[in-house]
C-alpha cells in the first residue's frame, strides 16, 4: 500500500529530498557512520516508511529508543566482521583525510509569499489539552513546525506552556502514527470509506437515525459542536455521547448539585490570599491549569523591595506537585476530603471545630488554623476541588466560596465550555448497554480510544463486535482500531484546522503548519462526510463557519479576510470570553451542608484493606501521549520514574507490609487485578495506593506499548476515581523502574535553601547563614572582564512549581535524544536541564517541605570542567557562556567527572535519531549531537548568537528582554529569568542584587552565571500543621 | 697454540664444584671453526654493501614517519579534499560568467535574501522563468529548467560552497558589516561553472575574524565583482572596522552551536 | 684469493692480557687500533688512546633544547596562537605548563644519547673487516681481542706481528679486508 | 631439556640459594653466553610454553573482539554513565602504568645505585615494562568517545589553527606516557644490542643470522663503543629515574587536579608511585618465579633477588597504608564536608567491600614479610605477589568509581556496574600482556649476557676461583719449554 497517493504532499518530499542531502553531511568520518548507519540509512527508511509504514515505524523506533535495547545493540554478523579486523587499524587513520560528501541544494519552483529562507515564522494556533484549549505560537522554519511557545495574547497561557503542550510536537513526526484507512484490519482507502459511509447513513436515514451512535471526548470547539447540533437534527434519533477518561463529570454533577446547572468555574488565584485545594491540582491538571499557575507564580513574588505571598493550604489523597507548594499540607485518604470540607464549613459557620466527624489532631488543627485564616481573608480567598473528588465536595467547595464572599472576586462562573452537557457519567453505560442490545447499528468514535481508556467494568471491547458498522477515528492505530471495522487515521493538531475554548472560554482559531504527512483527515471533514458533504474540505468547514458568524454580527463581509487573517494572527477571537454565570447556591447549600448528599465513604472493613486513588498521569495524561518519546522519558515531578507508572505508597505502609521499590505486587480490587510495581512516595497518605493512569497500552506505536501497567483494567464506572478494598499481594516478580533521581534528602549540603517569611523579614540574607564560606572566595586568577554581553540566569526558587515545561522546552529547542528506558536505568538520560527534588524532615512520611530545583549548565565563570578538556573542546567565550563545542569533543568524559553539578550529557550510543522524518523537526540553528559526543546546557547560544546579529546589523546592543532561553520562556511561572549581567539595569541584574540570591555550591568558587534565589514560604506561624 | 676442541676438554676436565653446573650447557660452540682455521678466514654473514643497505634502512626508520605525516598534511590541504578551482558539474550548465559578467546582473538578484538572512538563498525556479519564459525560450540548455517549473519537481544543484553541518555561517552579518562576495566567493563573474576559490577551513576562517580590516571593504563596493584592497587599505581598513563596529571573533560559539 | 691486509688480530682469553697488551701496544705508538670484548673492561678505551667523551654534552644540549621547545610550543598556542579563556585561569598557566616541558626535556636528552652513541661509535656497520677473523665468531663469548690496521702509522708486517706474538696472545691472525 | 632428567635443580639449588650470592656459583663466560642464547636458539618449543602462548592468546582475540564491538557501538557498552563517566577503562590504564614501573626502576635506579642484584632480572623486567605500559596505553585510546579522533591531543600545525589544552592532565597523560613508552624501549634495546649480537654469533640458521644480525647493528665490542654505551646507559638510566617518578605522578594528577571529592588530594603522587612500585615488583615476582623455575635459573635468578623485591613490596606497601591513613585523616582534618562524606561512604558505603579488601591485599598481607621465612618463602611470595595485583587493581577501581558515585548533588547520584565487556577487556589486556612476554623470552635473550659476564668477572676477582681465571694464557706461557 502506498501512503503517497491518497493525499498529495509535496511540500514534505522536497524537504526529505533536501534533508536526506543534508543528512549526508555530519561531522566524522564517514566510515564509521557507515558502520552504525548500517540497514538503517535514510534511503531505505524513508522507502520502508512509505512502502510499509509499520516496518518504517519499526525501524525508526528501534533508533529512537532502542539505542539501549540490546536489539538496537546487535550487530549483524557481516557487518562485525566487515570491521574485526579493519577496525584497529583504520580508527586512527580514519580521521586525517576524509572528502566532504556531495551535498545538493533543492530550490522552490514558487517562493512561499512572506517565508525568507533561513529565518523562522511564528504562527498562532492551539492545542486541547484537559478540558480547555491552550493558545500557542509555533516557530516555523522552512515549512516545518520545530518549536511550540506559548501564545501571549492567550488567557489559558499568556505566553507560557506545559510539558505535554511542548512534547506535542513530537507527535506530529511520530512514524507510528496512523498513515492510512484501515478497513477490517486490511488497508483501504478514504474513498472506498466515503461509499460504504454513505450507504450506511442512508440505511439510517430511514429510522432518523435510531441505530445511529456517536462517541467522542468533551467537544470544545464551537463549530464541531454546530456540525453536531445539524447532524442530530439530521438524525432525530440518533444518541451522542462523551467520554473523557479524565473529564468533568464530577465538576458538572456537583454544580448540578450546588446551583441545578452545570457552570465552568474560572479561578483568579492573582486575587486570593488564602488558597485551599482539597485534590485540587490546579497547577498541573485542572483546565486553565498553566494560567492558573501564572497567576499563583505572580503572588509568589519575594523582593527586598516588595513581599507578596500568598498561602496555600492543600489536603490530598495523593502527592501532587500543588501539594509539594503547600504551607500547609494534610495527606489524607480520599474519602476524608469530604468530611474536612464539611467541618471546615460547620467551622467557619459556628467557630471552633465542629465534633462531626473523629479527625486526628493534625487534621483538626490544621483545619482550626485554615478557619482562621480563611475567616480572616473573606473575599480573598479561594476553595478549589479536583476532578477526581465527588460531587457533593464540589458542591460544599462552591457554597464555602460563596460562603466566604468569594464569588465574583477569586472564583467566577461561567456557561460550561464544553458542548456535550447530557450527564457523560451516564451516557457511556447507555451507549455500553445499546451496544449489547443490538440497538446500535452504528458507532462513531471521535478522537477517543474507549476500548482501552473506559471504565472496565462496562466492558466496552465485548461490546464493540456486536455493532453492525463501527469507524473510529484517531491519530493511532489503538486498541479501539484494532476491533473496529473502519479506522480512519486523524490529522495532528498541527496539521489542521478547528477552533477551540481558553479555560475562560476565549475562542482559538488553530491553523495548520504543515500539509498533512500521510492521509489523515479531521473530526470536521468526518462530520460533515457524515452529514453528507463530502466535498468540503477542513478549512472551508471553518472559514464558511466563521463567515457566518462574522455576518451574524452584522459586519459587511467584505471586511471579512480582514477579520480572518486578524483572528488567525492574534491566536484569540477578541472578547469571545464567555459571560459570567448569574449562579446562586440552592438552598441545601446555602446553609449548613445537607446530610443526606453525603457520599458513601466508608471505612475499610478490614485493617488489611487499603485505598486505591486513581490519577491522571503527569507525563502522558491518560494514555493519549503514550507514543510520545519526550513524555515518557520525562522524569514525573515527584517520583522522577521514567517509561513507567506505579503504585505508590507510604513509607510506613511499605515497612509495614514489608514492601520494596520495584517489587511487582497483584493489587486485587473489587474483583479485578493487575500487577504493578511498587514505588515507595514520601508524602503518600497511609494506607493509600495512587496508581496513574495511561500506562499498559498494547496497540498504538511502539513506544509505548509495552511501558507499565494499565490501571483502566481496575477502573470502574461508579467509583472512576478513589475507593476502598484494595488488597496487595506479594509475588516474587521484580522490575527495575527507571528513576532518575533515587535521593530524596540534601544529606545536610545547602543546596536548597530555604525560609520563611518571617525570617526573610529579619534576615533576608538568610542563604548566605549556614554556609561556611563566603559568596564569592578570592582567587589567584586574574579577573577577566565581561564589558558588552556577560548572560545570566536567575531562578527563583519560590516560584518554581517543578512542572517540568522547561525540562520539555528545552528538549525541544536543542534537539535533546531520546535514550529509552534501558539507557535511564544506566543513568545516561540526557535532559539539559533537569529539575531535582528534595524532601525535607526526618519523617519521609510527613516531609516538612518538598523542595524543586531546576539545575542546568551554571555557566561557572571559573568552570572546572574547561581545565580538564584535553583537545579544548570546553571553553569560555566573551560573553562569559561556557562553551560546549561538539565537533572538536573526542568524548573523554573527564568534563562531566570534574562537573560538580554534573549537568554534562554525554552521548554513549549514536542517541540521535537521524531518520528523514525526525529530521524535519530538528531544529536547524542546534547541531544534532553525534555519538561519543559531550553536550550540555548553552543558555540557548542559537538564539543569543541570532540575536546579536540583528543587534551588530543595527550597530546596537541586544536589549533587556529581547532574547530569552527555551526554558525560561516556557516556564509558566517566570521562576527562571535570563539577561544580561552587564547591563546594570536588566531584570536579571536586578534579580541578582536581591539579598536571597545565592549560588550552587559557591564554597568550591566556580563562580557560576546561574544563580538562586532561596525558596521562601508563608506558613501560619506556631501552627501545628 | 692449541686446537679448540683440547682447549674445550680442559674445561671438561676442571672438577669445580660451581663448574660442573655449567657443563650441560658448554657445547661445541663452534663446529665449523678447525675448518675455518684452515682456510685462514671466516666468511662473512653480510657483505659490504649490507653497510649501505643498513644506513638507508635506518634513514627509512626515522625519517619515514615524519616523511609520511608532512604527507598526510598535504594531502589534507590538497584540491582533491578541499575541491579548491575544482568546477563542478551542474544539472544545467548555468555560467555565473554569462549572467554575472556580460549581462552584469546584481547578485541579489537571485540570491535575494543575501543581506536580511543567513541564507543567500539559491533562487526559485520561478525566478529562471521570469527571464527565460521570453529570451531562450527554445533553447536546449535550458530544457531541464522548463521542464522542472512544468512538472513542478525542482532540479538539484551540486551544492560548492559546503561548509559542515556543525558550522553556522551567516550571509547577512559579512555583507552588512561590509565584507564583499568575492572575497571569499573569488571571482564568480569569472566562472563559467562555479568552483570553490577558497578552502574554507576553519584557519581560512579566523584568519579574517582576526584581522578583518585587511578585507572589509566601503558599502558600496560589497557587490562589486573585481574589488581589490586600495593602496590604502593598511589606513582605510582601520577606519572601516571602528565605523562598522566589527569585532574581532574568535569565539567557538560564534560559528558553532 | 686474498684481498688487502686490514690488519693483525691478537686474541687473549682474559681481559687483562688485553689490556696489557693495549696499553703496551699504545706504548709502542700504535695508535689504529681496536680492542675488543665481550663486556666492558676498565680502562680499555683509554689504554687504546680514548681522550674525550662528547656524549655527555650532547645530551645536556640536547635536553635543553627539548625542554625550551616544549615549553615555547606551550606559550605559543596558548598566548600567541589562540588566547582561549580556560575556566579563567591566565594564559600563560606556568604550573600546568610544568609536566610537560618536562617530559619533553627527558624525551629530547633520551633520543640524542640514543642515537649518539651509534653515530659516535660508527654504528650499524653490518659488514667489517674484523669479523673475517675465526676469532671473532668468539668475540661476545670469552676472547679479548686486540686489532691493529695496517694503516697504523708504524705498522710494519713483520715487526707488529712479532710483537703480538710476543705477547700473552692466545692466537694472532691476519685480517684481510 | 636434559635439566628434567637430571635435576640437580633441588641439590645445588640449596647450595645456590644463599640469598647472600647473586649469582649462583661462577660461570665461564661462555657458558653464559650459551646458557642465555640457547633459550632463544637452541631450545625446543615446549608444551607448557606452548600452552601458556595459547591461552593467553586467546585472551587476545577476547580483546580484540571487545575493542572491535565497542568501535561499531560506542563506549556505551561499558557500565559508565553520567556520575561516575570513568570506569574500568581508567581504573585499569592507571594499573597497568603503575605494574610499567617495576622494569624501569629496577634497571634504572638499581644501576645508578650500582646494586649488583639488578643484573640478571633487568632484562625481563624492562620487558614487562614495556608490555604493562603498551597494555595501559590501549586505554586511554579505546575510553574516547570518538577514537579515531584521538590525534588531536597531539601538537601540529593543522586547518583548524587549534592546539591541545595543555592545561589538562589529559594532555600531560600523553605526553608522559609516550615519552615514558619510548625511554624505556631506548633504555631496553640500548641494553640489548651486545646481547644480540652475542645470540647473532651463535645463531646458525641463515634467518636468525640475518634478524639478529639486523638487530644488533654489527656491534663489535669495541673498546670505545663500550664507553659511549656505557655513558650513554648510565645517562638514560639517571633520566629515567626522574622520568619513572614523574610519569605515575602524573597520572596521578589526572585525578588530583579534578576537584571530586575522592580525587582532590595533594598526596596522590607519592602514594601513587609508591602503590605503582608495589604492583610493578609484585609482577616482577610472579614473573621471575616461574621463570627460573621453567628455564633452570635459579643460578641466575637467585633467592637474593626473590628476598630483595619481597623487601622492596613490604616497603612500598607499607608507604600505601600510609597514603590511605593519610587520606582519611584529611577528610576528618579538612573538615570538608563532601570528602568527610566521601571517606565514611568509600568504607562504609556501597562499596565498602571493595575498600577493605584493598586494605586486606595491599597492606596487611604483605605485612607478612617482615618475617625472613616469608620472605625466602617462593610459594607464598608467588600468591602474594598475586594478592597484590588483585588488591592494586581494586584501588584504582575504587578511587576511579567509589569517587565519582556520590560526589556533590545527591541529585546526580547512581551506581556504577560493570558490564561483560568491562570485564572483556580486562582480562584482554592480561592475555595481550602474557602472549608478549611468552614471545619475548622465546625471542629475545631475556637475560643481560654482557653484563652477566661481567658481573662473573667480579665474582671471580672476590672468589680467586672461578672457570676464567685459570685459563690465563699469562699461566701457560710459563709453562712453555
Amino acid at each position: 500500500m502506498s501512503v503517497t497517493d491518497s493525499a498529495p504532499q509535496p511540500e514534505p518530499d522536497t524537504d526529505l529530498e533536501t534533508l536526506r542531502a543534508r543528512l549526508a553531511a555530519t561531522q566524522g568520518p564517514a566510515f564509521w557512520r557507515g558502520l552504525e548507519d548500517l540497514a538503517q540509512t535514510p534511503a531505505f527508511q524513508e522507502a520502508a516508511r512509505r512502502e510499509f509504514p509499520r516496518l518504517g515505524s519499526v525501524l525508526a523506533e528501534a533508533k529512537q529508543i532502542g539505542a539501549g535495547k540490546t536489539k538496537a545493540q546487535e550487530v549483524s554478523r557481516r557487518a562485525f566482521l566487515t570491521v574485526m579486523g579493519a577496525s584497529l587499524a583504520l580508527a586512527g587513520l580514519s580521521g586525517c583525510a576524509t572528502q566532504q560528501p556531495q551535498e545538493k541544494i533543492v530550490p522552490y519552483i514558487d517562493p512561499p509569499n512572506d517565508s525568507e529562507p533561513g529565518k523562522p515564522l511564528f504562527y498562532a494556533t492551539a492545542l486541547n489539552l484537559g478540558g480547555c484549549g491552550l493558545g500557542i505560537l509555533v516557530t516555523s522554519r522552512e515549512g516545518r513546525p520545530i518549536k511550540i511557545e506559548g501564545n501571549p495574547t492567550h488567557p489559558s497561557s499568556l505566553g507560557a506552556t506545559d510539558a505535554i503542550a511542548q512534547a506535542s510536537l513530537l507527535s506530529l513526526y511520530d512514524p507510528d502514527r496512523s498513515q492510512a484507512v484501515i478497513h477490517r484490519g486490511v488497508p483501504s482507502t478514504w474513498d472506498d470509506f466515503l461509499n460504504a459511509a454513505t450507504a450506511q447513513m442512508q440505511a439510517e436515514q430511514a429510522t432518523g437515525g435510531a441505530g445511529l451512535r456517536f462517541l467522542s471526548g468533551g467537544i470544545l470547539s464551537p463549530t464541531l459542536a454546530e456540525q453536531r447540533q445539524a447532524l442530530l437534527a439530521q438524525y432525530p434519533n440518533a444518541r451522542w455521547c462523551s467520554y473523557e477518561p479524565i473529564g468533568r463529570e464530577n465538576m458538572q454533577a456537583g454544580a448540578q448539585m450546588a446551583f441545578g446547572a452545570d457552570v465552568n468555574t474560572v479561578y483568579h488565584f492573582e486575587k486570593a490570599d488564602v488558597i485551599v485545594a482539597l485534590d485540587g491540582d490546579f497547577l498541573l491538571t485542572l483546565p486553565g491549569h498553566v494560567r492558573y499557575a501564572a497567576d499563583f507564580g505572580r503572588r509568589r513574588s519575594v523582593r527586598k523591595a516588595k513581599v507578596d505571598l500568598n498561602r496555600l493550604y492543600v489536603a490530598e489523597s495523593s502527592p501532587t506537585i500543588t501539594g509539594a507548594m503547600a504551607e500547609h499540607r494534610l495527606a489524607v485518604r480520599p474519602g476524608e476530603i469530604e468530611e474536612i470540607a464539611r467541618a471546615l464549613m460547620t467551622t467557619l459557620r459556628n467557630g471552633g471545630v465542629s465534633g462531626s466527624f473523629s479527625a486526628t489532631s493534625a487534621t483538626q488543627s490544621w483545619i482550626a488554623t485554615l478557619a482562621g485564616d480563611l475567616q480572616a481573608h473573606r473575599g480573598r480567598s479561594v476553595v478549589v476541588v479536583g476532578e477526581t473528588q465527588p460531587p457533593i465536595v464540589h458542591a460544599l467547595a462552591h457554597s464555602l466560596n460563596g460562603m466566604l464572599g468569594n464569588v465574583g472576586q477569586t472564583v467566577t462562573y461561567t456557561p460550561p465550555l464544553e458542548a456535550v452537557v447530557e450527564g457523560q457519567a451516564q451516557s457511556l453505560p447507555q451507549l455500553v448497554a445499546d451496544m449489547q442490545s443490538g440497538q446500535a447499528q452504528t458507532l462513531v468514535m471521535l478522537d477517543c480510544n474507549p476500548v482501552y481508556a473506559s471504565p472496565a467494568d462496562l466492558n466496552f471491547a465485548a461490546s464493540l463486535p456486536k455493532v453492525a458498522f463501527t469507524v473510529h477515528l484517531s491519530e493511532y492505530e489503538d486498541e479501539t482500531a484494532n476491533l473496529t471495522q473502519w479506522h480512519l487515521p486523524q490529522s495532528h493538531f498541527l496539521e489542521a484546522w478547528g477552533d477551540t475554548r481558553a479555560h475562560d472560554g476565549t475562542i482559538t482559531l488553530q491553523q495548520p503548519l504543515i500539509a498533512p504527512l500521510y492521509a489523515t483527515h479531521t473530526p470536521y471533514e468526518l462530520l460533515s462526510i457524515l452529514a453528507g458533504k463530502l466535498d468540503r474540505s477542513n478549512h472551508d468547514i471553518l472559514r464558511d463557519r466563521w463567515k457566518q458568524v462574522y455576518q451574524a454580527t452584522g459586519a459587511s463581509v467584505d471586511d471579512f479576510d480582514l477579520f480572518w487573517r486578524t483572528i488567525l494572527n492574534d491566536g484569540v477571537v477578541a472578547n469571545t470570553a464567555l459571560p459570567v454565570f448569574p449562579a446562586t447556591l440552592l438552598p441545601a447549600f446555602a446553609g449548613s451542608p445537607p446530610e443526606a448528599a453525603r457520599a458513601q465513604t466508608s471505612q475499610p472493613s478490614d485493617p488489611q484493606a487499603l485505598d486505591l486513588v486513581f490519577t491522571p498521569d503527569p507525563t502522558i495524561w491518560d494514555g493519549r501521549f503514550a507514543n510520545n518519546g519526550w513524555l515518557q522519558e520525562l522524569p514525573k515531578p515527584l517520583t522522577k520514574l521514567t517509561w513507567d507508572n506505579a503504585a505508590c505508597i507510604s513509607p510506613r505502609t511499605a515497612q509495614d507490609r514489608g514492601f520494596t521499590d520495584g517489587e511487582v505486587v497483584i493489587l486485587r480490587y473489587r474483583g479485578r487485578r493487575v500487577e504493578a510495581p511498587i514505588l515507595i512516595l514520601p508524602g503518600q497518605p497511609e494506607g493509600v495506593v495512587s496508581i496513574s493512569l495511561g500506562y499498559g497500552r498494547t496497540r498504538g506505536g511502539n513506544v509505548g506499548v509495552g511501558a507499565g501497567f494499565n490501571a483502566y483494567a481496575l477502573r470502574t464506572s461508579d467509583a472512576p476515581w478513589f475507593g476502598t478494598g484494595l488488597r496487595l499481594e506479594k509475588t516474587d516478580k521484580r522490575v527495575s523502574l527507571a528513576i532518575t533521581h533515587s535521593h530524596h534528602t540534601m544529606e545536610g549540603r545547602d543546596i536548597v535553601r530555604a525560609a520563611t517569611i518571617t525570617t526573610f523579614q529579619h534576615n533576608p540574607g538568610f542563604v548566605h547563614d549556614h554556609q561556611n564560606d563566603p559568596e564569592r572566595p578570592e582567587s589567584l586568577y586574574p579577573e577577566y572582564h565581561y564589558p558588552e554581553y556577560a548572560w545570566a540566569l536567575s531562578i527563583d526558587l519560590t516560584k518554581c512549581i517543578g512542572c517540568n515545561a522547561c525540562v520539555t522546552a528545552c528538549q525541544s529547542e536543542n534537539n535533546i535524544a531520546v535514550v529509552g528506558k534501558e539507557e535511564v536505568l544506566r543513568g545516561r538520560e540526557m535532559h539539559w536541564i533537569r529539575i531535582d527534588r528534595y524532601y525535607e524532615g526526618k519523617n519521609m512520611d510527613k516531609p516538612n517541605g518538598t523542595y524543586f530545583m531546576p539545575v542546568a549548565c551554571m555557566m561557572c565563570e571559573h568552570a572546572p570542567c574547561e581545565l580538564v578538556c584535553p583537545p579544548g573542546a570546553t571553553l569560555h567565550n566573551r560573553d562569559g557562556l561556557n562553551q560546549m563545542v561538539y565537533n572538536r569533543c573526542i568524548g573523554t568524559r573527564y568534563c562531566s567527572n570534574n562537573c560538580p553539578y554534573k549537568v554534562r550529557r554525554f552521548n554513549f550510543f549514536q542517541y540521535a535519531d537521524l531518520s528523514p522524518l525526525k529530521q524535519l523537526m530538528r531544529n536547524p540553528e542546534v547541531t544534532v549531537r553525534s555519538r561519543g559526543v559531550m553536550e550540555k546546557c548553552s543558555y540557548c547560544v542559537q538564539r543569543i548568537e541570532n540575536a546579536k546579529i540583528t543587534a551588530d546589523k543595527e550597530k546596537r546592543l541586544v536589549h533587556d528582554g529581547e532574547i530569552t532561553t527555551a526554558c525560561a520562556q516556557a516556564c509558566p511561572t517566570n521562576a527562571i529569568v535570563f539577561g544580561n549581567l552587564a547591563d546594570k539595569n536588566s531584570l536579571v541584574s536586578q534579580l541578582k542584587r536581591e539579598p536571597h540570591d545565592y549560588s550552587l555550591l559557591s564554597e568550591l568558587n566556580t563562580r557560576p552565571r546561574t544563580t538562586y534565589l532561596g525558596k521562601v514560604s508563608n506558613p501560619v506561624e506556631n501552627s501545628g500543621a | 697454540m692449541r686446537p679448540w676442541v683440547e682447549m674445550q676438554g680442559e674445561i671438561f676436565y676442571r672438577e669445580d664444584g660451581n663448574l660442573f653446573y655449567w657443563e650441560p650447557y658448554i657445547r661445541n660452540t663452534n663446529a665449523l671453526y678447525p675448518l675455518f682455521k684452515q682456510v685462514g678466514c671466516m666468511p662473512q654473514f653480510f657483505r659490504s654493501y649490507a653497510n649501505t643497505g643498513m644506513r638507508i634502512g635506518m634513514l627509512g626508520v626515522f625519517a619515514g614517519p615524519v616523511v609520511l605525516g608532512f604527507a598526510l598534511m598535504g594531502f589534507n590541504r590538497s584540491p582533491y579534499i578541499t575541491q579548491v578551482g575544482l568546477p563542478k558539474g551542474q544539472p544545467v550548465q548555468f555560467s555565473h560568467e554569462h549572467h554575472a559578467g556580460a549581462l552584469g546582473i546584481d547578485c541579489r538578484f537571485c540570491h535575494t535574501s543575501v543581506e536580511t538572512s543567513s541564507y543567500a538563498n539559491i533562487p526559485p525556479m520561478k525566478t529562471c522563468m521570469t527571464c527565460h519564459s521570453q529570451i531562450w525560450v527554445n533553447s536546449v540548455m535550458l530544457a531541464p529548467v522548463r521542464e522542472s517549473y512544468a512538472s513542478r519537481v525542482p532540479l538539484q544543484w551540486n551544492r560548492v560552497h559546503d561548509l559542515p553541518d556543525f558550522a553556522y555561517f551567516n550571509h547577512s552579518i559579512h555583507v552588512n558589516k561590509g565584507f564583499g562576495c568575492s572575497t571569499c566567493h573569488g571571482r564568480v563573474d569569472k566562472m563559467p561553472l562555479v568552483y570553490r576559490e577558497q578552502p574554507l577551513f576553519m584557519s581560512w576562517c579566523l584568519n579574517c575574524h582576526r584581522n578583518p580590516e585587511k578585507y572589509v571593504r566601503p558599502e558600496s563596493q560589497i557587490f562589486t565583482m573585481g574589488w581589490r584592497p586600495p593602496a590604502n587599505q593598511a589606513t582605510l581598513g582601520p577606519q572601516l572596522v571602528k565605523q562598522n563596529q566589527i569585532r574581532k571573533l574568535d569565539d567557538c560559539y560564534v560559528c558553532h552551536r | 684469493m686474498k684481498e688487502a691486509l686490514y690488519g693483525y688480530l691478537a686474541s687473549f682469553e682474559q681481559p687483562e692480557d688485553l689490556l696489557q697488551a693495549a696499553r703496551e701496544a699504545h706504548k709502542r705508538g700504535h695508535r689504529r687500533m681496536q680492542a675488543y670484548s665481550p663486556f666492558p673492561v676498565e680502562g680499555l678505551a683509554e689504554a687504546v688512546g680514548f681522550r674525550f667523551n662528547l656524549l655527555p654534552w650532547l645530551v645536556l644540549g640536547g635536553g635543553l633544547t627539548g625542554g625550551a621547545g616544549g615549553y615555547f610550543m606551550q606559550y605559543y598556542s596558548c598566548v600567541i596562537s589562540y588566547r582561549d579563556n580556560i575556566g579563567g585561569r591566565p594564559l600563560n598557566s606556568i604550573p600546568s605548563f610544568l609536566p610537560i616541558t618536562f617530559e619533553v626535556t627527558v624525551l629530547a636528552a633520551a633520543l640524542t644519547a640514543f642515537c649518539c652513541v651509534f653515530l659516535l661509535s660508527g654504528l650499524p656497520r653490518l659488514y667489517h673487516p674484523v669479523f673475517n677473523a675465526p676469532a671473532f665468531a668468539r668475540e661476545t663469548q670469552d676472547r679479548f681481542l686486540l686489532c691493529i690496521e695496517a694503516a697504523d702509522p708504524i705498522f710494519e708486517a713483520r715487526d707488529t706481528w712479532r710483537f703480538l706474538n710476543g705477547l700473552t696472545a692466545q692466537e694472532v691472525v691476519e685480517v684481510h679486508a | 631439556m636434559a635439566s628434567e632428567t637430571r635435576q640437580p635443580d633441588d641439590k645445588p639449588e640449596t647450595g645456590f640459594d644463599r640469598p647472600s650470592s647473586v649469582l649462583g656459583g661462577v660461570p665461564s663466560y661462555t657458558s653464559v653466553d650459551t646458557q642465555i642464547s640457547d633459550i632463544v636458539l637452541h631450545r625446543p618449543v615446549k608444551r607448557g610454553w606452548l600452552f601458556g602462548l595459547v591461552i593467553s592468546f586467546t585472551f587476545v582475540m577476547i580483546l580484540l573482539y571487545a575493542i572491535t564491538y565497542l568501535l561499531i557501538k560506542g563506549v556505551g557498552i561499558w557500565g559508565i554513565n553520567v556520575p561516575v563517566a570513568w570506569g574500568f577503562a581508567i581504573a585499569n590504564f592507571v594499573w597497568w602504568v603503575g605494574i610499567g614501573h617495576a622494569g624501569t626502576l629496577i634497571s634504572a635506579v638499581l644501576l645508578l645505585l650500582k646494586q649488583k642484584w639488578r643484573t640478571s632480572i633487568n632484562r625481563f623486567a624492562e620487558a614487562m615494562t614495556l608490555f604493562a605500559v603498551a597494555c595501559a596505553g590501549l586505554f586511554p585510546l579505546i575510553h574516547l568517545g570518538r577514537p579515531w579522533d584521538f590525534y588531536w591531543l597531539i601538537p601540529y600545525p593543522n586547518t583548524m589553527s587549534l592546539w591541545p589544552q595543555f592545561r589538562s592532565p589529559l594532555v600531560w597523560d600523553f605526553f608522559a606516557v609516550s615519552t615514558y613508552l619510548t625511554v624505556s624501549v631506548l633504555f631496553w634495546f640500548l641494553g640489548m644490542v651486545p646481547d644480540l649480537r652475542a645470540v647473532y654469533n651463535q645463531a646458525r640458521t641463515p634467518w636468525k643470522k640475518f634478524i639478529f644480525g639486523i638487530l644488533s647493528l654489527g656491534w663489535r665490542g669495541d673498546a670505545v663503543h663500550w664507553k659511549y654505551y656505557n655513558s650513554a646507559y648510565y645517562l638514560l638510566a639517571a633520566l629515567a629515574t626522574p622520568l619513572v617518578v614523574s610519569v605515575h605522578s602524573i597520572v596521578s594528577l589526572d585525578f588530583a587536579v579534578a576537584i571530586v571529592p575522592g580525587w582532590h588530594s595533594t598526596i596522590f603522587p607519592p602514594y601513587f608511585v609508591a602503590g605503582a612500585i608495589l604492583s610493578g615488583f609484585a609482577m616482577v615476582l610472579t614473573l621471575a618465579i616461574p621463570l627460573r623455575r621453567f628455564y633452570h635459573l635459579e643460578s641466575l635468578v637467585t633467592m637474593r633477588h626473590l628476598e630483595n623485591c619481597a623487601k622492596v613490596i613490604l616497603v612500598t606497601s607499607s608507604i600505601v597504608g600510609y597514603g590511605y591513613c593519610e587520606e582519611a585523616l584529611m577528610a576528618w582534618y579538612s573538615g570538608d564536608p563532601y570528602e568527610k562524606y566521601m571517606y565514611i561512604n568509600r568504607i562504609l558505603g556501597n562499596y565498602g567491600f571493595a575498600f577493605w579488601l584493598l586494605i586486606f591485599c595491599n597492606v596487611l598481607v604483605s605485612q607478612s614479610l617482615w618475617w625472613r621465612k616469608a620472605r625466602l618463602n617462593i610459594g607464598w611470595l608467588f600468591a602474594l605477589s598475586l594478592i597484590v595485583q588483585l588488591g592494586m587493581w581494586t584501588e584504582r577501581v575504587v578511587i576511579v568509581v567509589q569517587s565519582l558515585h556520590r560526589d556533590f548533588m545527591p541529585s546526580a547520584w547512581h551506581m556504577y556496574s560493570p558490564t561483560i565487556w568491562d570485564w572483556a577487556t580486562l582480562t584482554g589486556t592480561i592475555g595481550l600482556f602474557f602472549a608478549l612476554f611468552f614471545l619475548f623470552i622465546r625471542v629475545l635473550p631475556m637475560i643481560s649476557i654482557s653484563e652477566v659476564q661481567e658481573l662473573s668477572k667480579e665474582q671471580e676477582e672476590e672468589t680467586g676461583i672461578g672457570p676464567n681465571a685459570t685459563t690465563s694464557g699469562r699461566s701457560r706461557k710459563e709453562e712453555k719449554p
